[in-house]
């Protein structure tokens, strides 16, 4: 019972979360355009710090936002200013989060609201080496409330043996495989940040 | 890294601007995007709005394609990354004229999805939005599984097919039907002499060794299907046309359209050298294009590298529309 | 040297070849010479001939600028080598049209030269011939002593404005008054990034350190006038920009024409950007240019860099010949 | 008077020394054109080489020449071929020498004429830093009956120090010093053909 009220988002939780996140994202900037470079066109680093810095200044304009006003600027700011595949995608996730989180604010749900717009958006299903692979575990985990990072570490390091299927990297076939996916490791810096948020207990 | 440029990070703005600027008479930008549409808005009065776009890095596509009887607008995202929803949505509601709006996009994830997302927002509005997922590059292969083909040098004739249709006065479900009926029959593939530098990122997006090429390498860099040892003109053309001919099979009963698309860097000098020897080998074939163009038209930033893409012109009415006047800085 | 050519020392032939068939309803090649001339050869009738070249590695330059409107004919040297007076001879006489022909030669001692040659033949056949010789490079001070300024990417206004008055009829005598009095109101000064590779040399003519620029150099690779560390665009623009106004004087309340021209490998990109910065601070001077063209129009190969040319547009009839309707590839 | 009758040129001397310049240039192309890299545009090896290529194929072609059709064919397959600055110089040259050998056939008259064919051209002096450097000292050394291969080296060499005042190299200004003048060096190759082929005794 208290285990469950403690896994409820509120706005606090989820501005930390999203502090956590840009400051990942900064620090690993470099490391995921590097990513992208192989297996992609070397930008997902820069194209993930553009939308945090968005959502940054967008949240530092909101003035006692809710839950919802609060889910809603990060996907604006996402799909505003992210492009390429990584903003419609991230966006689409916090999008489908706004529309949601008065009917429930459990991560276990949101999650998954946001996993059904990804797949949605991008067509991409579990193995397709594509943040989905991260996202899966990651919702499967929370409905058992399991979620450890370690899960979600995991979850990032085995798209590194997949062949993609969607985006950039599947233009190599079989040359895909034996690099991690930076859509992946992205998503696996937003699941830490949310876990050292206290997101989850 | 030696380019000329200011701040990496501000590349596509100051771009967009100098480009505007240096033609006001032909494009304007829309306030407060990185899109730009023709000066001339009442060459648009009655007609389908057509819009295109994509990462920036491409120059002179998208914008310089913009204008009197080719685009309506193009929307510039960040260096070889999908512009954002927002941005086109804007661009949709700058060019309608109550006709409707028809998109061309590039088959990658990033635009497809981020076009898409526009048009769901112009819909909210009542804006009818059409538009085709272009595909023409041959090096990947399609499938049912996978993103399927990507989009590269042959959009530019797609621009050209719908703009002219477009400015004849053509409905937004002819346009559609059009580009549809022409996609199948324009296949694309590349070679490349070196890979492009993304500002942003400040090196190559792969090395190649100094006597080495890639053939079937995307217009990001994206690796293509065979690296080799530096080869004559000659036999570049005929790795290029063996693979297009396999996909189109080239029949002199048939008329085409050519396009040699230097990648960037790749000077003309050499542009026109391999033009001649894929004109001598059509012409074993007797073949000779209705139609060519040789230049920059879809480039990689500064990759060294060349792109060839036939389009089997099927009906009467494609070439006409090839051959339509347009008044646009590139084409 | 990683290059798309066959041999070496068939890169012009080659590439000229490319060029008219590429292009069969604008040029055509003059028999057994490496130069090309209008197809429409109606266009001609009546008017005087307007003849262009130079060695090659130019491109666009000069077969791009032969058609209505514009040059009459080019002829194409082997690779920044002068064209031969025969070569130039075949031209003139097949240009000509009973009206005199006009040659735009760049100052060079081999084009002066040679041209000069040719000349002498056509005269022995009662055609009258007249010139102007292009020296419109600022880096290089002019001097009674020397060869003086170099011609570089101001050739490219004046084919323009000769070809529009040629076209609307004005006499052989007045074409070369025109250019005449134009040519000191024309400047033009360049930044390179990296050196051209003559195909037959098969290394850059010479070498910039990986932070370095140079500038001054001309269309060959010569020099420059100081060599330093990559600048911003701002900075780059505001060099380039100093020297032609010391040159020019620029007025606001003179109008002016600007020439961004691309030296072969410098994408649009760059090209924009830097026109960016060049209207930014012309816009300090309260200045807006008139007409703005950007692109690679006098390019040096596969030369990384950029050159500015401003034109003060003394008379009103020279915005008009820029703004005269052209049919030809590069334009 | 026997000296003298052995220094007027013949079609045979004519052939040999142009047989001895063709390989000359066919060795040193390369050097040439990179003799032309620092303070030309590094073509003049390939110009000069297109051009003895054309007046070998020229030469070949002729039946029986006399003196001037022989210098004719030399003239116009430099002046067709080469292109660049040396082409009309070169190609001047030997159209003077054709013009005027049927009133001397003394090298050193039609030298002369041959060197006033290219002033004019050209429009250079002495110190100049261009092959008139050598052509005026071979001129005047000739006029004296005193040619060696020496002098015409030694005059090649001088370019060296000069500041170029015509042609490409004259762009740098005090910068060409330091550098021998390509056209200077090939003309240095002319001459010592000339008198390896017995042009003088
Ligand atoms: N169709 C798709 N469905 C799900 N994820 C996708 C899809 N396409 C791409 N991705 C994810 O997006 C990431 C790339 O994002 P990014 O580099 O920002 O965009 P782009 O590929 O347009 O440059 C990939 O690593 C992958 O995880
Ligand atoms: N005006 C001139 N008068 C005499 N010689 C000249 C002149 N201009 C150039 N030269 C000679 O021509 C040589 C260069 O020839 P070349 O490289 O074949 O032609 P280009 O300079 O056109 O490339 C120079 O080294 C110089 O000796
Ligand atoms: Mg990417
Ligand atoms: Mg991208
Ligand atoms: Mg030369
Ligand atoms: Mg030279």
């Amino acid at each position: 019972m208290v285990k469950e009220k403690m896994d409820m988002l509120t706005v606090e939780i989820v501005n930390k979360w999203m502090e956590l996140f840009y400051e990942k994202i900064s620090e690993k900037k470099a490391y995921l355009s590097e990513l992208d470079t192989p297996i992609g066109d070397g930008d997902h680093g820069n194209n993930m710090m553009r939308g945090m810095q968005g959502v940054k200044d967008g949240l530092e304009k909101l003035e006692n936002p809710d839950l919802k006003e609060t889910f809603k600027a990060i996907a604006m700011a996402l799909i505003s200013k992210v492009g390429g595949a990584a903003g419609p995608l991230y966006g689409t996730a916090f999008l489908e989060m706004a529309k949601n989180c008065e009917e429930s604010q459990a991560p276990a749900d949101l999650f998954r609201y946001a996993l059904d717009g990804i797949k949605k958006r991008g067509g991409a299903s579990v193995g397709d080496k594509t943040l989905v692979d991260v996202w899966t575990p990651v919702v499967d985990n929370l409905g058992k409330d399991e979620l450890v990072v370690e899960v979600v570490q995991k979850a990032a390091e085995g798209t590194k043996n997949l062949v993609a299927k969607k985006g950039r990297a599947s233009y190599l076939g079989e040359r895909s495989a034996g690099h991690l996916d930076p859509g992946a490791v992205s998503s696996c810096y937003l699941f830490e940040s949310f876990i050292e948020a206290g997101g989850i207990k | 890294m030696k380019k000329i440029i200011n701040n990496p990070g501000d590349v596509v703005p100051e771009m967009i601007d100098g480009l505007v600027r240096s033609y006001p008479q032909i494009v304007a930008r829309i306030p407060e995007t990185q899109a730009v549409m023709r000066s001339d808005k009442e060459s648009m009065i009655g007609k389908v709005g057509i819009i295109s776009g994509g990462g920036s890095g491409h120059e002179p596509s998208h914008p310089g394609f913009v204008g009197k009887g080719m685009l309506s607008a193009a929307v510039a995202g960040q260096v070889f990354t999908s512009p954002t929803p927002d941005q086109i949505y804007e661009a949709i509601k700058a060019v309608d004229a109550g006709k409707g709006v028809f998109l061309v996009i590039k088959n990658y994830s990033g635009d497809v999805m981020n076009f898409d997302m526009a048009k769901d927002m112009a819909e909210l509005d009542d804006i009818r939005v059409k538009s085709i997922v272009v595909d023409d590059d041959i090096a990947v292969e399609n499938s049912l599984y996978t993103q399927g083909k990507r989009g590269v040098a042959g959009t530019v004739l797609i621009h050209k097919l719908v703009g002219a249709a477009a400015d004849q006065g053509a409905s937004l479900d002819e346009i559609e039907q059009l580009a549809k009926e022409a996609l199948p029959n324009i296949s694309t593939i590349a070679v490349a002499l070196s890979a492009a530098t993304v500002p942003e990122v400040g090196k190559p997006g792969f090395e190649l060794p100094d006597d080495e090429i890639e053939y079937g390498v995307g217009i990001h860099s994206e690796p293509g299907y065979r690296r080799e040892k530096i080869k004559t003109s000659k036999e570049l053309v005929k790795e290029l046309l063996s693979k297009i001919d396999k996909k189109l099979k080239l029949d002199v009963t048939h008329k085409y359209a050519v396009l040699v698309n230097g990648m960037g860097a790749t000077p003309l000098m050499e542009q026109y050298i391999f033009s001649h020897d894929l004109l001598n080998q059509l012409k074993v074939k007797d073949i000779e294009p209705k139609f060519m163009k040789v230049g920059n038209y879809m480039t990689s930033i500064d990759m060294a590298g060349i792109s060839l893409t036939i389009f089997d012109l099927k009906k009467e009415k494609w070439l006409e529309y090839l051959n339509y006047p347009v008044e646009t800085i590139a084409w």
